[in-house]
């Protein structure tokens, strides 16, 4: 427990966390300080780049063997398993929330948020703890399957929205997930001599522009949180609290029977842990319309990625620890 | 000058419903278009705005055609399934325009 | 298809008035509008381009609302006060929208 | 509010031509205007997007001008030989204005 | 004299000064060379998170003493006054310019640019003079008072300008101010090791942008240059001359008195001989609006800021090593 | 051959032109990973800017002599001459092209790709092949001449386009081309001194910022050649191809006669093998409105441009290598 508190007080005293307050911060207080939206995107680009290219390199160094595929497997089951856990939840904590609302949020939580397991990655190899490569490749395997359950969820009352060819190539070919395994592949096929090529523009400088880019979404989350009020109940914030800890039980759980090592455990907690804010609500947009983006948008980026952000990655890293023996 | 009657179509929706547009417009036969890029705004569903933002979520385009006025109707039919449940408002303004032969 | 008489006022002005700008449409009634960003331009004031700017000091937008016609002049009033003193353009056009009973 | 008729022209032009066309604009005695970016559009020459491109050669602009109608001529006149052979489309709308003194 | 000299000289032959010369020509010369407006902003909130950042880590390693609370309070002092004299000075040289222009143009001078002060601290470090962490709080601190002092030069005649809640926000919450301070505090809170983590993205790479930067801010200024005839009479030029010197003046007493390095008494004089370029503009806007723009633009970027950048840094280096012993 | 291939194979291989590949296949996938307008130009100027500077600093070190004068001067005489070449032959291989278009598509070959010269450098250094700084301002040099030439080409006839003031300020003051040789100029006026100041930016990162902008010219590319069908005729196909081996002997020749080094003939190869994508199709919309955009885009930058980066610069490099003794 002291060592948790420890590694949590350390956590929050990073500039990576300082720069998510900071932005968090300016936005509550109404300052007019943004990051153009170009800008905000070129960042984002380069972490997924960055982290995808690593994750090859990775594994090109160290071996791919079954365990990848394995792992891509499992993730992907997550992904579509997880959305029901977070719909009977979301439903059972907040009432008011309706059944179309509940099944895009869901879709959501059974994706990933890319940023929470780049800082998560970066505080493991702050400490030293090493991890399996191709995580970045189960990353992109949670990206879209969760999509789907969101969909037929909000659909099983008959309300008939199908997932027609031009869904599927927004929800398959999203760039995110096109860098992110296109990135990978180029890592993984060029290596470490590849890496070493770029490593001044993608592992250097990475960890001062992943701290820019949460000044920027702490912008984001702010402005979020200010424009939610009435979006936003307590069953809500619960909810928000609550689901990523039963996402990273189950993660852990998944991690410990691939027999990953402590750092990949942490990193498939905070996979199922994490919620989307890039992939999912542009699908959610194209295919529930109805459902209300205030509310998947605030819970995902203001409300779950914060607590992972802070309390959450450390206190993963610490149940993985003591489980898969660090 | 010689000018042309025509319809000035200004559709304003989710930039993430860009290609759904697009595509009906061109099924309605419609191949002349410009998009506009947004940067914020404010309606029923509250004040947003694109600065910071990386997500495609959120955020609109204005599509502007200008169209003969007997195709009018043949576009807003194309179009209105599209903006069904979706973000978006349509306006349609009496306009002139040069070189007719290209519309 | 039906459509709905409407007024499109669009409001060009300063970028750092925007906040003044908004505040007094929501103060009239007027919850929906458009902003686009604006590239440059040329008035009394002399020719101005927003390329490598960093300062919040130039620069325009373009605030577009469609309102119905009994409402355009509480807009206006509105606006006036904002307006006075301040670089900008106001002009409102007749128009017609689908879906009326958004506005 | 005291309004005055106007015209308001909208000229969408390849983005290369812009400095001819605001001198032609000058040169016609119109000193006011505003350009807008664009994102991207479709016509004959079919569809295209700014997104990722470094090329001048592709993108267009919005000019957009409200002149009195009285030097609505004058003002087709001058860009007629610019648009000419160049991707572009021209539209003018009735419209009205605050503030007639300033065009 | 000679030091003076080959100081400039040296200063004159430098990337980042020949990258403004660069912009500055091409601008002249009407090529279309530009940056974007968000690669131009990006930049800007590069530099102000990354010398606020140092500033900050600066002071943790050195400890922060009451010297610290004595020098912003001094720098308030400072923007709140330079508006009278500049107000002055102007009126005198120029007397073609209204009272509402000259309490603008006034309030660009009280308060400071952050870019005149990046380049002078970069010199600094070049030439091995070291210079107290906290001179960026101070610099955070001069950048509004002056304009409460031009509103209230520009009213006195009764037109009646006051400063309404949400021109204070505007103010108090500028973005720039709001990203200088919090890195500032980020950097004190995370130290030496927090700097250590960030240094690829802020240290290391920082003249290259500041180059890029001065490179835009040529092509800005040359663009300025070139629509302001008319406005720029003898007299302008002159205020735009020496107002920087009058500042520098009293930045070097305030320096000495407050008991600075001579790199702290550089940037003292820095800070006081330059004028706003960001800040300020946006506010006289907001509230005087009949002032003229291109007037107190030009100025600020076109004749001062390259005065400064040029030939005012190496003489108020010098001036300061002479003074305070350095 | 075994030489070129295995140095082809190499280079098939390198992350760089797995960007491009990757960019590619995501847009002729159709999917919605794109780069922001902005961080393209960015990374458009950074690399312009990287690349004159580095030029220019290896001519202040290795000192300028006669060469660089001659060298300049045959550039521009290939600028010059090879528009000719370039539509003798398309108008030979394919019949379908009016003379106008030929003339567009001419005025590009004569001029150069400054990316594809930046990657053939980036080779080059990679192999530890030398080769003379001032090839950079050859390729300054050659961007604009060739515009002459293919007016001069479409007019022939008579349709009378003449170069007017503003077309010749377009045309020589084109942000390219500025940006190229002003930062070349600050590269030889700093030199050393001034390149390890700035080092940091525009050296350890340039080939990671070049893995990214290929992925962006990859996406643009692969979006050029899902709208040109119709345009591109098997004649043209081959032209594509055909006029760099073309463009590349003629580079060769004028590289030998010049005696420059191994990697020197290397870059006049390309240089006169690659076709320009920025300065001329923005001077062919202006002077000749009437040829058709996708044809000239198409060719220079979804064939000749993968040719030249794949297959093209690794046997250039072999051939110089060959004949000047690399
Ligand atoms: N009356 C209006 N005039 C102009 N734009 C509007 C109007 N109403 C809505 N919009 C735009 O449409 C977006 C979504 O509107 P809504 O669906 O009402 O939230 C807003 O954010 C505005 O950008
Ligand atoms: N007649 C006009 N038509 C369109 N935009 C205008 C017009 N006049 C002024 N503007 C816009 O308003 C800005 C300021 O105008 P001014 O106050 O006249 O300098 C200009 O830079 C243009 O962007
Ligand atoms: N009918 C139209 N309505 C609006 N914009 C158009 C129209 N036709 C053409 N455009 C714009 O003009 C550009 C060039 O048109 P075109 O010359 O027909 O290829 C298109 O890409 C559009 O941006
Ligand atoms: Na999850
Ligand atoms: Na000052
Ligand atoms: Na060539």
């Amino acid at each position: 427990m002291d060592q948790i508190l420890s590694l949590a007080g350390q956590n929050l005293l990073s500039p990576v966390i300082l720069c998510f307050v900071l932005g968090l911060s300016a936005a509550l207080a109404r300052s007019d300080l943004t990051f153009p939206e170009a800008i905000a995107k070129g960042m984002s680009l380069y972490l997924l780049f960055a982290i995808g290219f690593k994750g090859g390199a990775s594994v090109a160094e160290h071996g791919a063997d079954l365990r990848l595929g394995m792992a891509v497997l499992v993730g992907v089951v997550l992904s579509f398993l997880l959305p029901f856990a977070a719909y009977l939840l979301l439903r059972s904590l907040a009432r008011g929330v309706s059944a179309t609302d509940a099944a895009a949020v869901a879709g959501h939580y059974g994706s990933i948020s890319i940023v929470t397991f780049v800082a998560a990655s970066t505080l493991l190899q702050a400490r030293g703890i090493t991890f399996e490569g191709y995580m970045v490749a189960v990353a992109a395997a949670m990206e879209a399957p969760a999509i789907v359950s969101a969909l037929w969820l909000a659909t099983r009352g008959g309300s008939g929205t199908k997932i027609t060819p031009d869904l599927w190539r927004e929800i398959m070919l999203n760039g995110s997930i096109v860098l992110l395994l296109g990135a990978f592949t180029i890592g993984w096929i060029t290596g470490e001599r590849g890496l070493a090529e770029i490593a001044p523009l993608i592992v250097a400088p990475f960890k001062g522009v992943l701290c820019l880019f949460l000044l920027d979404m702490g912008i984001v989350a702010g402005r979020g949180l200010r424009n939610a009020r009435g979006v936003i109940s307590a069953g809500v914030i619960a909810f928000g609290l609550l689901m990523p800890l039963v996402g990273a039980s189950v993660g852990a759980l998944a991690g410990l029977l691939l027999g990953l090592s402590a750092g990949g455990v942490t990193l498939m907690m905070v996979l199922a842990a994490s919620a989307s804010y890039i992939a999912v609500p542009a699908a959610m947009r194209v295919a529930l319309p109805k459902a209300n983006p205030a509310l998947y948008l605030t819970l995902a980026l203001a409300i779950t990625f914060p607590f992972n952000l802070t309390l959450g990655i450390p206190l993963y890293m610490a149940v993985a620890s003591a489980l898969a023996g660090g | 000058m010689k000018m042309h009657e025509a319809k000035r179509v200004e559709i304003m929706i989710e930039a993430i419903m860009e290609s759904q547009v697009t595509r009906s417009l061109a099924a309605a036969g419609v191949t002349g278009f410009t998009i506009l890029p947004v940067l914020g705004g404010s309606g029923r569903s509250g004040q947003w705005t694109r600065e910071g933002s990386v997500s495609r979520a959120s955020g609109m385009i204005a599509v502007i055609c200008l169209v003969a006025p007997t195709r009018l109707d043949a576009l807003l039919e194309a179009i209105f399934p599209v903006l069904d449940d979706h973000i978006g408002v349509v306006s349609v303004t009496d306009t002139q325009i040069l070189r007719a032969e290209r519309f």
